[in-house]
C-alpha cells in the first residue's frame, strides 16, 4: 500500500536530512505507530505519503501510484485515497459538525444526496450522532478529534494518516480516539500513525516503525514505544 | 453543487475582505475612468479635426464695406479681386501647394453667424451686409502657411489672411495635453489597480487558508480551490469598470451634453453617451485582463504552498 | 534601544507588505493630487477674478473712428457725448448701481493690446487710431447689467454696450466644473486610501501577530506594539503626499508656467511654483490625518484581540 | 502570589461557564499541576492570570495586584512579573536563539548591556549555552521549549505559567523539561502548569489541582494526575 525505497529529504542544503535513506513497505490493512524523537522526520515521512513533499531522492509508491511520476494534476486523485488527522484537528471554525464533514465531499464534487446520506452514517461510525448541529466550540478536544476523523474517513479511503491525533488531548480522550482507529483499520482500512504517546503505543501492541535522526532504527510488530522504558 | 459551492465561497470571500474590495472597486473604478477620459479626449479632438482642421486651413478675409484696415481704404473687394485672388491661388507657384478653395460670401458668413448664435448680439445687430466676405483655403501641406500669406498678403481686396490652425492649435494642444495627462494617470491608477487586485486575493487566500488547505487535504483540484479567488478578482475588478462607464456616461450626458450644448459654446460637435458605449467594451477587457494577470501572478504562491 | 527597535519594526513592515504600501503610496498620491488640483484650480479662479472681474464688469463700447454699426454712421464719438455718457453713469437711477466708471481711451486700448501680444498680427497691422474707445463700468450688484444696457444703449456715440462678465463667467463655469470634478474625485480616492491604509495597518498586524503576541505577552506597553503600524501608515502616506506635491510643482511648472505662459494665452495671470508650496503643508496634514484615523479605526482591533 | 475568588468565566452567553466559582489560592513558591480533561477551562484559568481575558464574576488578585481594579495601560507592567509559556513554543522563526530571548527584554525597553549580560545566562541556566546562533528549526523540540522558557524566564519573574509546555514533545524529552522547571521553582519562582501527561503529574509528586467542566474538584498536595489510575 505504501512503499519507500530509499527515500531521503533534505529541506536545507548542507542540513542534517529529515528523512534518510529509509525503505520501508506498509501493507493493505495494516496498522502502524510511526515513533521517533521530535525531529526524528515522522511529519515528514507522512508528508511525503500525501506528496505535500517530493523526497529528495528516493521512490515512493503510494495505492500503486510512483509518486515520482504522477503528473501533478493527478495529486488530488491521490489524495482522495488518503485520509488525514492533524494533532490541532482543522476544523472549520464556524461550520457546524455535520457540515464540516459535508466540506470534504463538497470539495470533490459529491452531489448533495451522497452527502446527506453518507455523513450521518460516518458521524454516527465515530459516535457523534445527535450532535450534527453542534459548532466545534461546543465540543470537547476528543469530540472535535473525532470530527476530523469523520471528516478524513466519510470517503473511505483505504488509507488514513493520523500526524499525533492525541497529542492535545488528555490520557482517558486518547483511549477513546484509538478504540475508534482500532475500529477503522478492522474494516480493512491501513492506518499509519506518527505518535509520541509511549502509553498508547504500549497498550495497542501493532507494528511500529521508529525514525532516530531521520533513519529508521526499528520495525517491530506488535512492538513498544521505546525499547529502554521511558 | 459546484458552482453553487463557488458562488457561495466568492460571495463570502468578499464579504469578509469587503475593504479591500472597496479599495480595489474603488481604484479600478478611478483608472478606468482615466483611461476612458483619454479615449474620449482623443475621440473630441478628432470630431474637432474632422469638423474644421481637415476642411478650412487658411481664411482669407477680403475688404468688406467698412474696414478699419489700410489695405481697404478703397472700398470693399470686388468680384474682379476676388477671382484674381482665386487665380493666384489656384495657378502658377501657389497651385501645387493649394488644394482646394473655398469662398465665403457676406451671406454665407451671415447664416454661419445665425446658425452659431441665433440671439446673440451680433445677430441682432448687424445684417448680412456688414458682414465679411473670405475665401477659404485648403492647403496640401498645411506648414506651407507662410507661402500662401506672402503671395496673397498684398493683392487688392484682401484685408487679413489668418491662419485658422493657430486657434486650433491651442485648443488641440490642450486636448492632447489633457489627453496625456489622463493616460498618466491611468498608468499609474491601473498599477495600484494590480498590485491592489493582486493584495486582495493574497488576503482572501491567507484568511482562508483553513479552507484551502483542507481541500488540497481531502483532494479537491486545483481548479475549484483558486476558481474563487479569481473570481472576487474579476467581479471586484469589472465592478469597477461597469461604474467608470456609468462614471463617463453622466458625465457626458450632463456635463457635455446639457451643459456644453446649450451653452453658448453649442456650434462645436461634442461626444456623446455613443462614444462612451463605444469605449466601454475596452474597459472591462482591461478589467478582465487586469484581474487574470493578477491571479496569476499570485495565485500560484497563495494556494499551494 | 527602543527608538532603533522601532525603526527596524517600521522598514520590515514595509519591506514585508511592499504591494500593499505601494497601492498606498500610489493611491494617496492620486487621491492628493486631485484635492491640490481643485485647490489650485480655485487659486486661478481667484487669480482670474482679481485681474479682471471685480474690476470690470461692463463696457461700453463707443464710437470709434470706422464702425459698421448704424448708430455709429454719425463718426466717432466725440468728447462732449462721452462726458454725457459719464453722466448718465453716475447720476440719476443709475448713479445708485455704478460704483465706478473707468473710461479707456483709444491710446489706452492700444497700450493693451500691445501689452498682451505685441507681435500679433493685430499689433503690426493696426495703429491706436483704429482702436475703439470705451468706459468700463464697475456695478455695485453686476446682477443690474440690463439696466445699464437700457439706459445708455441708445445714447449718442455708444457703438454696443457688452457685458464681460458673459465671457468670463463661461470660463470660470469651466474652471468651477473642474474644480467639483477634481474635489470629487478626490474625495473617492480619499475614501480608497483610507481604506487602503486601514489594510495595510491590518496586514502588516495580521504577518507580525507571533511578534506582538510575545510583545504582549513579556509586557511591552501598548505604544511600542503599535507604534510602529502607526508610522507605517504614516510614512506610506506621507511618501504619497511628498510625491503628490512634486508631481503638482512638475505640472504648474512645465505644463502651467513653461507652456500656457509662453503660449499666445500669456495675457493672464496664472498660478505658479509658490501656490503649489501654499497647498503642500495642507495636503502633508491630509496624508498624515488619514493615516492617523486609520490607525485608529484598525489597531485596537488588531493588535490587543 | 495567584488568588482566585469565586472566580466565573463564560465566554458565550448561555452555555456552560469555562469557569465556574473558582476559589484557589497559590502561594509564593509553590508548584502547581493544573490538571482536567480537555476544554476543562485550564487555558482559561491561565489567561485570567495573565489578564488576557477578565472574569465574568469574582475577584482575582495576582503579586498583590487586583486584576479587577487594575487600569488597563498597568497590564504590560502585570505581565512583567509573570512569565509564559505554551504548547506550540511561539518562537520567532527568522531569529535564532539569542535573538528570540533578546526580543522579550528589547520590547520592554531594557538596555543592550543589560541584555548582553544576562540572555547568555539564562541560556546557559536552560542548558542552551553555545547554540546561541542556532535558528529554531535547527533545534529540537525540546531545545525549543528551552528557548520559549528562557525567554519566558529572563527577565527573572516571580511567577511562570505553562499552558502544556510538553504537549508537543516525547516524553524523554518531557522529562528534561520537567528538571528544568522544577530547577526554576527551587529559585523561588512560582510555577503553574495546565497539563495532560499523567506520567509527570505522577512522577512529580507537586500540588495538583483538577478541574473538571469549570470546576475545582480536587486540590491536593503531592498528588497524582487522576485518582482513578489512567
Ligand atoms: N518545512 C521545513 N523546512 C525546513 N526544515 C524542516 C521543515 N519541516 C521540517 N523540517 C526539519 O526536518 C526535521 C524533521 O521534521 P519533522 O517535522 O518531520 O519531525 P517530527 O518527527 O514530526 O517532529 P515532531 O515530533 O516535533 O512533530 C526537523 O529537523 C525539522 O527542523
Ligand atoms: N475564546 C473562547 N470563546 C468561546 N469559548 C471558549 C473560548 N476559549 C475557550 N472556550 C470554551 O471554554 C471552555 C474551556 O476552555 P479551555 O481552553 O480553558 O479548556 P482547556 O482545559 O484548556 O482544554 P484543552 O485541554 O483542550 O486545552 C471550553 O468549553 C471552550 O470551548
Ligand atoms: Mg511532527
Ligand atoms: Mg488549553
Amino acid at each position: 500500500m505504501i512503499n519507500f525505497n530509499e527515500v531521503s529529504k533534505v529541506y536545507t542544503r548542507g542540513a542534517r536530512p529529515a528523512l534518510d535513506e529509509v525503505t520501508v513497505a506498509i501493507e493493505r490493512g495494516d496498522f502502524v505507530f510511526l515513533v521517533g524523537a521530535s525531529g526524528s522526520g515522522k511529519s515528514t515521512f507522512l508528508k511525503l505519503v500525501l506528496r505535500e513533499e517530493r523526497p529528495t531522492s528516493g521512490r515512493i509508491h503510494v495505492a500503486g501510484r510512483d509518486l515520482g511520476r504522477l503528473a501533478s494534476w493527478r495529486v488530488p486523485l491521490l489524495r482522495r485515497e488518503i485520509g488525514a488527522v492533524f494533532q490541532d484537528f482543522r476544523l472549520l471554525p464556524n461550520k457546524n459538525v455535520f457540515q464540516n464533514v459535508a466540506f470534504a465531499l463538497q470539495v470533490i464534487g459529491k452531489n448533495r444526496r451522497y452527502i446527506d446520506s453518507s455523513v450521518p452514517e460516518i458521524l454516527d461510525l465515530v459516535g457523534l450522532g445527535g450532535k450534527e448541529k453542534r459548532l466545534p466550540h461546543e465540543l470537547s478536544g476528543g469530540e472535535q478529534q473525532r470530527v476530523a476523523i469523520a471528516r478524513a474517513f466519510v470517503n473511505r479511503p483505504p488509507i488514513l494518516l493520523c500526524d499525533e491525533p492525541t497529542g492535545n488531548l488528555d490520557p482517558g480522550t486518547s483511549v477513546g480516539i484509538m478504540k475508534l482507529l482500532d475500529r477503522i483499520n478492522r474494516t480493512g482500512t491501513t492506518v499509519l500513525m506518527a505518535t509520541h504517546d509511549d502509553l498508547i503505543v504500549d497498550q495497542m501492541r501493532k507494528r511500529v516503525i521508529e525514525l532516530r535522526e531521520g533513519r529508521v532504527v526499528r520495525d517491530q510488530l506488535q512492538g513498544v514505544y521505546g525499547l529502554e522504558p521511558a | 453543487m459546484r458552482l453553487r459551492f463557488i458562488i457561495t465561497e466568492v460571495f463570502q470571500g468578499l464579504r469578509r475582505n469587503t475593504t479591500m474590495a472597496f479599495s480595489v472597486i474603488i481604484v479600478t473604478l478611478v483608472s478606468l475612468a482615466f483611461v476612458g477620459a483619454a479615449a474620449l479626449l482623443q475621440t473630441q479632438v478628432g470630431k474637432l479635426k474632422d469638423d474644421w482642421y481637415d476642411k478650412v486651413e487658411v481664411s482669407i478675409f477680403l475688404c468688406p464695406n467698412v474696414s478699419v484696415f489700410a489695405q481697404c481704404k478703397a472700398g470693399p473687394v470686388t468680384d474682379a479681386q476676388q477671382e484674381e485672388i482665386i487665380r493666384v491661388l489656384e495657378t502658377g507657384a501657389l497651385g501645387d501647394i493649394v488644394e482646394q478653395v473655398y469662398p465665403e460670401s457676406k451671406e454665407e458668413a451671415w447664416e454661419n453667424l445665425l446658425k452659431r448664435d441665433p440671439d446673440g448680439f451680433f445677430a441682432q445687430q448687424l445684417t448680412a451686409d456688414d458682414m465679411q466676405p473670405s475665401l477659404r483655403v485648403k492647403l496640401k501641406d498645411p506648414e506651407q502657411f507662410a507661402l500662401v500669406a506672402d503671395a496673397v498678403g498684398e493683392l487688392d481686396g484682401v484685408e487679413h489672411v489668418f491662419d485658422q490652425r493657430e486657434v486650433f492649435d491651442t485648443l488641440f494642444q490642450i486636448l492632447n495635453r489633457a489627453t496625456l495627462l489622463a493616460a498618466a494617470l491611468a498608468v499609474v491608477m491601473l498599477l495600484a489597480a494590480m498590485l491592489l487586485i493582486t493584495t486582495t486575493i493574497r488576503l482572501s487566500a491567507l484568511s482562508r487558508r483553513r479552507e484551502t488547505t483542507i481541500m488540497r487535504m481531502v483532494g479537491s483540484s486545483k481548479t475549484l480551490i483558486q476558481l474563487p479567488f479569481m473570481l472576487e478578482g474579476v467581479i471586484a475588478a469589472t465592478t469597477g469598470a461597469v461604474l467608470s462607464i456609468i462614471g463617463l456616461w453622466l458625465t457626458v450626458r450632463y456635463l457635455v451634453q446639457d451643459w456644453l450644448v446649450t451653452s453658448n459654446l453649442n456650434w462645436v460637435d461634442y461626444i456623446d453617451q455613443g462614444d462612451v458605449l463605444a469605449v466601454a467594451p475596452w474597459l472591462i477587457l482591461i478589467a478582465l485582463g487586469l484581474s487574470a494577470v493578477s491571479s496569476l501572478v499570485t495565485l500560484g504562491r497563495y494556494t499551494s504552498a
